[in-house]
């Protein structure tokens, strides 16, 4: 339970540039995928990948086709965020979105759990009578139409990274393999990559389990953000941080107004 | 072959939106609204639905909703919603927590596909229409537009979202004729073709009503025929602090300023309730018209800094 | 049995500017019709009728929202025949329509019987080994979807007015009211406009009877022509010929070629 | 944000398309076609079908067929036609109805809903699309497509009709990108967007290849777009002799003469047949090119006057 390296210097990075990069990586040339409302690095990967070594990726949401902003916006759903498209569409791509499905998604939560189930809704009391009633979300089939999706989310503490969720707005591998299978789902969470860390899941328990740490952050500090037993290997890695050449086009191209570090 | 004459025009004026609402929708009925989250929503129908005290209000959208249900929460005008996401994006929406939180308004727990495939199933005609996903998500078992149904094919589960007609719906556009011949401009059109079509009765604000010619010339970019609209208005700047693309941007300043009245609100400040009452009468109920709200807003400077900063994308 | 008046002259004009006029004067400021494929008769009904008393009349097929075109063609589903529309659609309107609903439609066939319902599939064996295989038919549902309809046709012979048609396209009043309620159908054809005369339908029996002959043309003609019983009321009209402005809008806007000439 | 280098083009050539149809469709497999009667129906894609010799195909289409379904059955590749209406309009299809009552060919019993339904059932990635109409008619007993079912929220009986999923589409429209972004520029599309969205690979052929930055520039004017589309063919005529609005119109004398011949082999004619089948010979086999066959059909002179025929609309 150590660090093959560590930094001595704080780096010249920002968090959601180092979890841009992490995703944008793991994006596969010809493929298509979709992002939803708050998703700056979502998007951000998904323009990297674009520009680096996916020419042929597709970003499709639910109502455009291949945006080329000029700048990153915190959301993703509306003309500002953008730019110019190929195709403009509207709702009903929601459904066309399951015939052929997509290759991945991303998700966000407020509460996200050890099997990486995601909860927007609420927290505390019952959904009818919540202590803390989240946004919900607009989608929640890319669960059962996505063949991958990721965790991305901007705040890595134990009030997000709990053991249960209080109320499963998407799933992820619901509560282990029997209840996964019974569901009848076919396809869950990747990676979960928050500001600290990357974490997969364990192919046995589909349990989280620590990946890499990101330069500058002790597997310690990643345990202690988290309100439940991580799984964490003998060895883990640092997570690697992003080439020259990937942090000039993220903040050459992709970024210019630096959202990504403000 | 021209235009029939003696044809009526469906253009109100925006002092007959109140008397159109009279006639339209009663309180406890369902309110479809347009556009998504900041982009295309008729607030300046809103406020009139405000100040006309209408309450006890169902409310559905496209599904990511925002400003607009949070400010209707805030005046006392709605009792339950249909809406998938309700945020700010970059705030809670502190009225609609507020409300949930304390019991006071019934927010259902529904989806996107719940919601864009019950507009469908009205547009269409059909009283339901068939989703094959939602496995393992608790949604499900608290929406109450859907059912279970088996395919009469394949014998798969699957299921049933319940057609929704919604009683009155608002919408915002770019351009249209005074026949109701709706033209979106912007990239994004969401749901606001199936809105229209599942409604029983549409109005809808437009930036600029355009000559019927001009419609005629492009038939293939009107968004939403004239069958389908009842009445249209011409309200500069109508979709304001919500953008109306290409012609102007999201004024995220005034949304901000918005949600910290209705968050201190909600966090019980002691000036909170008063201070976002005197929000709602110094923008929504005292304006006369649109002239006088935008001048409540910053008036021609900051709609010039908005329609600027629209051209820049 | 015998016709009011009887016309020594040649009309001058065409039993199909006839049909036309007839028809358009049926339809209401207002109303939202359509028409089907081959239809020059009713788009020039329609077009008639939004040019003379009602232009709030809307024309709207499954594709497009009233058309402005400079002649009449024989089809009306193509860009040629619509000329300018208000709004291109596509065939998701087909369903759209089911919604709200048609005031009216018009509906043609290779075999009409004497309850209005249309075959286009076959003459003579079955629809699996026909001994005359028609086109069939685009759209069947505006029986249920149209609040009315209109039977017309440019043949009016014992070929194609029999007793019973040998396949249901599209249902008039089937066998009669025990068999139309039993179906659970609302609507029905209004009238039957040929080139010999117009029929309506006996509000008791549902069956097709005589309303007027056009001028020139016998009761004993209709009957001849007629391979089932028509209802034949004592008293029939000549139908009212096409007034000067009708058929100077007609020709001069309408139908500037003459197709309904030819 | 500019377009990424390195991007494939999905455009082919030619001489190319006989090639991607060996590697998409088989014998028996079915085949979708665009466009509707005479108008945006994809026929040099059809002639290379014909060239390729497949048999035994299942056709579907939008609701309405004319020639290039009668032109297929007199070339001998099919073997089941789902196809609500079968007519050249001013004539019955010669080939189909020879076809028919020889029982050479089994012609479903369709209508515009069960295909349309069908269609926007699989391109929502649903087993089923619900009907709620055909009462009354024949169609429905005799119908494949469809079945009953009863509404789970309403308990009222209506019709299910079976998701379309063709194995092959093949469409014509006006313009494309070389990534694969269709555009119509007709006032009709008919079922062009739901058919591209069924089908597990989808061909279309266009009139006039255009800069992608041009596509980029009008995204709302993209009918079909490239996620959808697996290869693009710029062919110059390449729906003679349907029409391609507006650039140019249908050739009426053209399918009336093929009407000719094929009405004649229909009625027994003693050279009925062989003047069919030199047609086909002339006009489908021999080219070598689309310059091949606009040659055989009249060449510029002609083409020129259909394109006068599109501008005088």
């Amino acid at each position: 339970m150590m660090t093959t390296r560590s930094a001595d210097h704080a780096p010249d990075y920002s968090p959601a540039e180092m979890q841009a990069v992490f995703l944008s990586r793991d994006l596969t040339d010809g493929e298509l995928g979709a992002a939803g409302a708050s998703a700056a690095i979502p998007m951000a990967a998904m323009l990297l990948a674009r520009l680096r070594h996916a020419p042929n990726l597709s970003i499709a949401g639910e109502m455009f086709v291949n945006p080329y902003p000029k700048q990153l916006w915190s959301s993703m759903l509306d003309d500002r965020a953008l730019g110019a498209c190929e195709a403009a569409e509207t709702f009903l791509e929601l459904f066309a979105h399951s015939h052929r499905g997509l290759d991945f998604f991303f998700h966000n939560g407020m509460q996200i759990d050890q099997y990486g189930n995601i909860n927007l809704h609420h927290i505390g009391g019952t959904i009818d009578a919540p202590v803390m009633r989240g946004p919900g979300a607009a989608n929640i089939s890319y669960a059962v139409t996505s063949r991958r999706f990721y965790i991305c989310t901007t705040v890595h503490t134990k009030r997000t990274f709990v053991p249960k969720v209080d109320f499963i707005t998407s799933p992820g591998y619901l509560q282990g393999p029997e209840s996964y299978h019974a569901a009848g789902l076919q396809y869950g969470p990747k990676y979960c990559v928050t500001p600290l860390a990357v974490m997969d899941f364990d192919p046995e328990t589909f349990r989280m389990r620590l990946k890499s740490v990101h330069e500058g952050i002790s597997v310690d500090h990643v345990i202690a953000q988290t309100d439940f037993e991580l799984l964490v290997p003998e060895h883990v890695e640092i997570t690697d941080p992003p080439a020259p050449n990937e942090l000039q086009l993220l903040r050459d191209v992709v970024d210019p107004k630096g959202l990504l570090r403000s | 072959m021209t235009a029939a004459t003696g044809r009526k025009t469906k253009r109100i004026r925006f002092d007959e939106i109140g008397g159109f609402l009279a006639n339209t929708i009663e309180d406890g009925d369902l309110l479809a609204i347009g556009g998504l989250f900041k982009q295309g929503r008729p607030l300046a129908l809103i406020r009139e639905v405000i100040r006309q005290r209408l309450t006890a209000l169902k409310i559905i959208s496209s599904p990511g909703s925002g400003f607009d249900v949070d400010l209707l929460i805030a005046a006392g005008c709605v009792a339950e919603t249909f809406l998938p996401a309700v945020t700010l994006e970059t705030h809670m929406c502190p009225s609609f927590r507020r409300a949930v939180e304390a019991g006071t308004i019934t927010a259902h727990c529904v989806d996107a596909l719940s919601v864009v495939g019950g507009f469908l199933a009205a547009a269409n005609g059909v009283p339901f229409q068939p989703v094959a996903a939602w496995k393992g998500s608790d949604v499900i078992k608290y929406n109450p537009l859907i059912r279970e149904i088996t395919c009469p094919f394949t014998g798969e589960k699957l299921f049933a979202t319940k057609a929704i007609r919604p009683k009155l719906a608002l919408l915002h556009a770019q351009e249209a004729d005074e026949f109701g011949n709706i033209r979106h401009l912007s990239t994004m059109t969401y749901a606001d073709q199936m809105i229209a079509r599942s409604a029983d009765t549409v109005l809808v604000s437009v930036d600029r009503i355009v000559p019927s010619g001009d419609i005629i010339s492009r038939p293939r970019e009107t968004s939403i025929p004239c069958i389908y609209v009842d009445a249209v208005v011409e309200i500069p700047f109508g979709a304001h602090p919500t953008g109306s693309f290409p012609n102007y941007s999201i004024d995220e300043a005034h949304i901000d300023s918005y949600a910290t009245y209705a968050e201190a609100a909600r966090k019980g400040s002691p000036t909170g309730d008063a201070n976002l009452q005197a929000y709602i009468e110094r923008h929504v109920i005292a304006p006369q018209d649109q002239e006088g709200y935008l001048t409540t807003v910053g008036g021609d400077t900051r709609m010039e800094e908005l329609v600027a900063e629209a051209q820049a994308l």
